[in-house]
C-alpha cells in the first residue's frame, strides 16, 4: 500500500511543472489568452515530448502509460492554466481507444498520439478545440458517441469565458461515425482528467492566495496573520486536499481496480468541480481588489475553473450518479 | 408596528413612480462614453424635476426628503430600473461632507455643480498599499505657497476621466500617528500632475480607474475640515456612502430574483426540488434583506446615525447578489459561460461585492467589536 | 413606516424580559428540565398577567391584542428557555378561535384564555403538552383538524431531548370533533409563534458565546479577539437578526397584510429553524469543552432549538413552500 | 501508486480478520463499571493472542507492526465494531511516552501492566482554564522529601475512577515561562489527595471525569522526561494520541453511512433528490478521508513521524460525524429527538467532534501555520 507516485511517475510531474514554468509563464498564458489562440509551436514540442500520446498504447504510436501518469499531466496542465488542446486530445484518444473500432483506432489514434492529427472533443452543448483538430469525438444527445472527421467541416466560435480552450457551437448528432464498443470507461477516465485539470487550477490558485496573504500587510501585519484570511486559506487545501486524493484514487482505480471506477470518477469530477470553484473564488477575496483586476492572472483560473465545473456534468449531476451507486439506487 | 406607508408616504410614492414612468430614459446606451453622457442628461433631467439631491436639505438646493422617502425613492428608482445620475458619488459623499464640513465659500463653490452634473466627482481614498487599512496610505501632500503639492496612487476611482473634482486624502504631516497627519483635500482633475489609467475588473469593463497625482496643485480653499483632519472627514463620506448606497439593493435584487424564477421556468426546471430550495433560499434572504433595511431605516430615524447593523446588510447583500447570479449561470449552462450574456457578466462582477465597500471580512470585525462588544482584534 | 414596537408592545416586552428573568432563573429551568416537569404556580401566574390569552378575543376571556404581542411573548419565552405549557396553549386557542365553530369557541376558549383549562396542540407525530390539559387541538394524517375532550384520555408519554416541553404520542385520526373554518390561517400564525420561539433561543445562544468569549481567556487574551471566534458570533448575529426581521415581520403580516401571511409565516419558520440550530451549534464551539457539559445551561436551548426545528415543518418543508408561492408553481 | 496490498498484508488483514471474527466479544454490556469489566476482559484476550500492543515494539511485548499493519488492523476493529481495549490511553499514549522518555525502571514496571490491562491509564492535561492553551495550565507540584505534591484540578478525564495511573502535567516552576516549568509525572490514582467527580455531558452520559488534585504525592521515580520537561512529553503523547486513535475512523463513518443508506429506505425517502445530494455528499467526503488516511500513513511512512496535515482529517471527520447524524436524526423526524435514541445519541454527542482533541480552530491553525507557512497569530 503506498499513495504516492513511484519514481517514473514523481519525475513524469517535476518534468513537467519544470516545463511548463518555462514555457507558459503568466505573461505567454495572458498574450494567449487574450490573443485568443494557441502556440502551434508549444504544441508541437510538447507532443515531442510524447505528452499527447501518453496513455495511448504504443501499438498506435503513444506511450502506453496508464491514467495516472496522463492524469499527472492534465494537473500540470491546469496548475500552468496552460491553453493548449491538450485535454480534448486526450479525451478523443480516450475514447477511440476503449471504444473504437479497429478501424477507427487505426485511422486517428496515431495523429492523435503524435499531435499532429489532433483530436478534438465535444458534447451536446460545446465542442472543445476543433479548430485545427483533425477529427472530433462527439457525445451526442441520442446517448451515441461518434467519430466526426473535421476535414472541410466549419465551426461556429463560441466566445466563452475561459479563454484558455477554444469553443465552438456543437457538431449536432448527424455527422460522423459511431463508435461501436462502450465507451463508460473512456466517459470515466475523461471526467478524472477533468477533475485533474480543476485540481491543478485551484492548487495554483491557492498558492497565490498564500503568497499574496505572506506578503500584503494591513493594519501593520501580514493579512495571513489574521484568522480571517488564514483560514480562508486552510479552508482552500481542504478543498484541494480532498479533491486532489479522489482524482488520484480515481485515475489509480482506472488502471488497476476498474470495479471502482464509476463511483471514483464521479466522486473526483463532483469534488473537484466545487473545489475548484470555491478556492478561486476565496483567492479573489484573500487578494481583495487586485485580485478582481484583469491584470492579475487569477482570473483566468477563475474562469477556467468555473467552466471545467460545468462541463462533462456538474457537481449535481455527478452526485446524483453517486447516490445511485452508493445504494439509493 | 407599521409597515404600510402613511398618507404622504404613498402620495410620495405615488409622486416619484408616475415621474418615473413618465421620464424614464430608457435603456443605456452601449460605449462608456455614450453611456456617461446618457447619464448626465438623466441627472440634469432629474434635477430639473428636484429629484437630484433627494436628501440634501432644501437650502442647499435639495428636496430635504425625510430618510423613508429617500428609501421610496431608492426603491422606486430601483424598481424602474432607472439609471443612476451620473454624479453620484458628488451627491452621495461630495455634496454631504461639504455640507457637513465645508466653509461658506466651499459651499457656495461646489454645491449647485454637484446637483446638475455639471461638475462630476470622485474619490481619492483607495490605495494600491491600503485597502481596508485606509488609514496606512501614502499619498502625500507637501505644502507650497498658498497650497499644496500632492503625490501618489489612488486606486479603485470611478468616473475620474470625467471627473472635476476629486475627493482626496493625502498624508500631511509624515511625524504625526497613522491617523493624524491626513488632510481632505478637493483636487481639481484638470490639470497636467494628474494622470488616469483605466482599470479594466475581470469582467472585462473599466469601470474604475488608477489616478496618478505627481506634484497636482491644490490651493489652501480647498483643504475641507482642516489640516490634519483628514481621517474624520474621510469617515463621515465612508458612512454616507454606505448608507447612500444601499438604499436599491434589496429591490434590485427582488428583480434579479423574479428574472431568475422566469429563467428557471424557460429551462423547465421548476420542478427540480434542488433548484426549488435554492430559489427559496434566495428569496427568503432577499427578504430578510428588505426588512433588515427598514428595520435599520427606523433605527436611523431615531438615532439620526446608520447603525453599525447596516454591515450586516451589506454583507448579506454581497453574498445573496454573488449566489443568485451564480444559480442563474448554473440553469444557463453552457450559455452561462457566455462572454457578455447578462448573467455571466454579474457572476463575475458579482465577486467584487464582498471587496468593495468594505470586505465582508470587514463587516464581520465591525460587528463583531461594534455591536456585540467583543475585544478588538489585536 | 415603522419596523419597531409601539410603546405598549415594548412595555409588553420589556415586562416580560424582566418578569421572566426572575421566575426563571436558570437553576429553575434546570430544576424543571431534570425533573421533566412544569411549575404550576408560575402557569397560573403567567395566565393572570393575561399571557395565556393574549391573542383571543376579549368575548371569550383574552385580551383581544394581535399576533405581534403574542409573538413577542413567544421570542421572551425561548429566550428564557422557559419550562411551560405556553406555546402549545396558544397555539391551540389560535385555532380554535380561527377554525372553531361558536359552540367550540364557546366551550374551550375561556379555559384557554385564563390558562384554567389548557389547550394541548399535537399533529401527526406527536401532542405537546396534553398532560394536565383540558383540550387538544390536533392536526390529523387526513389534513382534517379536530378538537379532543382529553377527559379521561390516557397519554402515553414520548421522551424527547427537549426536556423543556411534555411531549407523548400523537392520539391518532379517531378522536374528537373536526373544525369546521378553514384553518390555514391558523397554521400560518403557529409557525410564527414557534419561529418566535426560535428566534428567543438563538439570541440567547449568541448572548451566551458572546458573553463567554469576552470573559475566556486563551493564550494571553480573551477568544473573543480572535477572529476565529469574533466572525463566528457575527454569523450568529447575522442569523438570529435575519430570522428576527422575518418572524417580526410575518406578524406583522398576520395582524395587518393577510395576503402577506403564507409567504411570511413559511420563511419565518424556515429562516429560525435553521437559525436557532445553527447559533446553539456554534454557540457550543465557541463554549469549548464546558459548553457540552451537562452542567451548562447551554444544552437545554441547542434540544428546544432542534425540537422547535423539527416540529410543524422543518426548513426544508418551508423553503418548499416558498418556492411555490415565490412563482415556481 | 498501489493502493492494494501486498500478500503479506493482505495475509495480515485475512489474520485479524478470522480472529476477530472467531473472538469477537459480542456486544458491549450495559452499565458503565459492566462495560469497563467487559472491555478489561477483551483486552485481555487481545492481548494473550498479542494484538494489544499492535504498534509497540517486540522487546516491549509488543507485536511491532508496521504503520500499513496498524492501519490495518484499525480498519479491521472498526469493520467488525469490535470493542476498544480498556486500557486505549495506556496503550497508544502512556506506553509509547514511556517507552520514548522512560528510564528502564520505569518500562520495567509500567508496560506489562498497561498491555495486559492490569493497570489502566488516564491522562491530566486539560484543566478548565485551558482548553487549547495547555501550556496555561494551573495545577502545580511542589517539592517535598523524595516526591512533589500536587494540587489542581484536571477535566475531560477519561475513565479516571477506573485508572491506577494518571499522566499528569503540572507546573513546578512558578517563574519560569509558560512553556518551561512543566513537569510530566506519573501519578498514583489510589490515594487519598484524588478526587474523581464524573463529568455529565449534554448526551446524559459521564464519559469523562474531573479529578482534583489536592496534595496528591509523587515519589521522584514517578517523573518523566526530567524535571521542566513536561512540555516536551506532553506534546510527544498527544501526537501518539491524534495518530493512535484516528485509525478506524473512516471505516466506522463509512459503516455508519452503510447504515444511514438502509435508514433512508426504510423511510422511503431514496428517491427525494435532496436527500440523494446529501448523502452523495456525504459519501465523497467520507472516501476524501479515507482516501486522506491512505496519503497521510504513506508520508508517515517516510518521515517517520505523523505530519501536520493530519490536521485535515481531524477537521474532515468532525464535520462529516456531525453531518452525516444530523441527516439521519432529519430522515427520523421526531424518532430522532428520541432521547436515548442511537442517531440523536451520536448527533448530540458528534457535537463534541469538532471540540475534543484539537478545537477545528486550532485544526485551521496548524494546518496554516505548519502546512501553509504563513505567519503566526499575533
Amino acid at each position: 500500500m503506498r499513495f504516492d507516485f513511484d519514481d517514473e511517475q514523481r519525475e513524469i510531474k517535476d518534468t513537467a511543472r519544470q516545463f511548463l514554468a518555462t514555457r507558459f509563464k503568466p505573461e505567454k498564458v495572458r498574450e494567449l489568452a487574450e490573443a485568443g489562440t494557441y502556440d502551434d509551436s508549444l504544441w508541437s514540442e510538447i507532443s515531442e515530448l510524447g505528452w499527447a500520446g501518453i496513455a495511448i498504447d504504443e501499438e498506435h504510436g503513444g506511450q502506453g502509460l496508464g491514467m495516472v501518469e496522463l492524469m499527472i499531466l492534465c494537473e500540470e496542465l491546469g496548475h500552468a492554466c496552460a491553453p493548449l488542446p491538450f485535454l480534448s486530445n486526450a479525451c478523443a484518444g480516450l475514447v477511440v481507444e476503449t471504444a473504437g473500432s479497429e478501424e477507427q483506432k487505426g485511422r486517428w489514434l496515431p495523429g492523435i498520439a503524435s499531435g499532429e492529427g489532433r483530436g478534438a472533443f465535444g458534447d451536446p452543448e460545446v465542442l472543445i478545440d476543433g479548430e485545427g483538430a483533425a477529427c472530433a469525438v462527439v457525445y451526442g444527445s441520442d446517448d451515441e458517441v461518434r467519430v466526426v472527421d473535421l476535414d472541410g467541416v466549419s465551426l461556429e466560435p463560441l466566445d466563452l469565458i475561459d479563454a484558455t480552450r477554444r469553443y465552438s457551437a456543437p457538431l449536432g448528432d448527424g455527422a460522423g461515425e459511431t463508435v461501436p464498443g462502450a465507451f463508460a470507461p473512456a466517459t470515466d477516465r475523461i471526467l478524472i482528467a477533468v477533475a485533474a485539470d480543476l485540481v491543478g487550477i485551484a492548487q495554483r490558485a491557492m498558492e497565490m492566495a498564500v503568497e499574496y496573504a505572506k506578503d500584503r500587510k494591513q493594519f501593520d501585519r501580514p493579512i495571513g496573520a489574521y484568522q480571517a484570511v488564514s483560514h480562508q486559506c486552510a479552508e482552500m487545501l481542504y478543498d484541494v486536499e480532498e479533491a486532489r486524493s479522489l482524482t488520484y484514487f480515481a485515475a489509480w482505480a482506472a488502471d488497476a481496480e476498474p470495479d471502482s471506477l464509476p463511483m471514483a470518477a464521479a466522486m473526483a469530477k463532483a469534488r473537484a468541480s466545487e473545489a475548484a470553484w470555491s478556492v478561486c473564488k476565496s483567492s479573489i477575496q484573500v487578494h481583495g481588489g487586485i485580485g478582481f483586476t484583469w491584470e492579475h492572472d487569477l482570473h483566468f483560473l477563475l474562469k477556467r475553473a468555473r467552466a471545467g465545473a460545468r462541463l462533462f456534468g456538474t457537481a449535481s449531476q455527478h452526485r446524483e450518479r453517486v447516490a445511485a451507486l452508493a445504494g439509493l439506487g | 408596528m407599521d409597515l404600510t406607508l402613511n398618507d404622504s408616504e404613498a402620495a410620495f410614492r405615488d409622486e416619484v413612480r408616475t415621474w418615473l414612468e413618465a421620464n424614464h430614459p430608457g435603456e443605456e446606451p452601449a460605449g462608456d462614453i455614450e453611456a456617461f453622457k446618457f447619464r448626465r442628461a438623466w441627472q440634469k433631467q432629474m434635477h430639473e424635476a428636484g429629484w437630484a439631491g433627494i436628501s440634501w436639505p432644501k437650502e442647499f438646493g435639495g428636496r430635504g426628503a425625510t430618510l423613508i422617502e429617500q428609501a421610496i425613492f431608492a426603491g422606486e428608482m430601483a424598481r424602474a430600473d432607472a439609471p443612476s445620475p451620473a454624479n453620484i458619488l458628488g451627491l452621495v459623499m461630495g455634496g454631504p461632507v461639504i455640507m457637513a464640513h465645508g466653509t461658506d465659500e466651499q459651499k457656495e463653490r461646489w454645491l449647485e455643480p454637484i446637483l446638475s452634473g455639471e461638475e462630476i466627482w470622485c474619490q481619492g481614498f483607495s490605495e494600491p498599499e491600503s485597502g481596508s487599512d485606509l488609514a496606512s496610505l501614502k499619498t502625500k501632500a507637501v505644502k507650497e505657497n498658498g497650497g499644496w503639492r500632492a503625490t501618489g496612487q489612488k486606486v479603485w476611482t470611478t468616473f475620474a476621466h470625467e471627473s472635476k473634482w476629486c475627493m482626496l486624502v493625502a498624508r500631511t504631516d509624515q511625524e504625526a500617528p497613522k491617523h493624524k497627519g491626513l488632510t481632505y483635500f478637493i483636487c481639481d482633475m484638470e490639470q497636467e500632475g494628474v494622470e488616469i489609467r483605466p482599470l479594466v475588473q475581470i469582467t472585462g469593463e473599466a469601470e474604475f480607474n488608477e489616478v496618478f497625482f505627481e506634484g497636482a496643485y491644490i490651493p489652501d480653499e480647498n483643504v475641507v475640515g482642516g489640516e490634519g483632519n483628514g481621517w474624520m472627514v474621510a469617515i463621515t463620506t465612508l458612512m454616507n456612502e454606505r448608507a447612500g448606497l444601499g438604499g436599491g439593493a434589496a429591490v434590485a435584487i427582488s428583480r434579479d430574483l423574479g428574472r431568475l424564477v422566469e429563467l428557471i421556468k424557460e429551462h423547465d426546471l421548476q420542478d427540480d426540488p434542488v433548484v426549488r430550495q435554492k430559489v427559496a433560499d434566495l428569496s427568503i434572504r432577499a427578504e430578510a434583506l428588505r426588512l433588515g433595511g427598514m428595520r435599520a431605516l427606523t433605527a436611523q430615524m431615531k438615532t439620526g446615525i446608520p447603525g453599525p447593523e447596516g454591515s450586516i446588510g451589506k454583507w448579506e447583500w454581497a453574498k445573496l447578489n454573488q449566489d443568485l447570479a451564480e444559480l442563474a449561470c448554473d440553469v444557463l449552462g453552457v450559455e452561462g459561460l457566455e462572454k457578455g450574456g447578462p448573467w455571466t457578466y454579474k457572476m463575475l462582477r458579482s465577486r467584487a461585492n464582498s471587496i468593495e465597500g468594505g470586505t465582508t471580512e470587514v463587516m464581520k470585525n465591525i460587528i463583531a467589536e461594534r455591536v456585540l462588544g467583543l475585544p478588538r482584534l489585536r
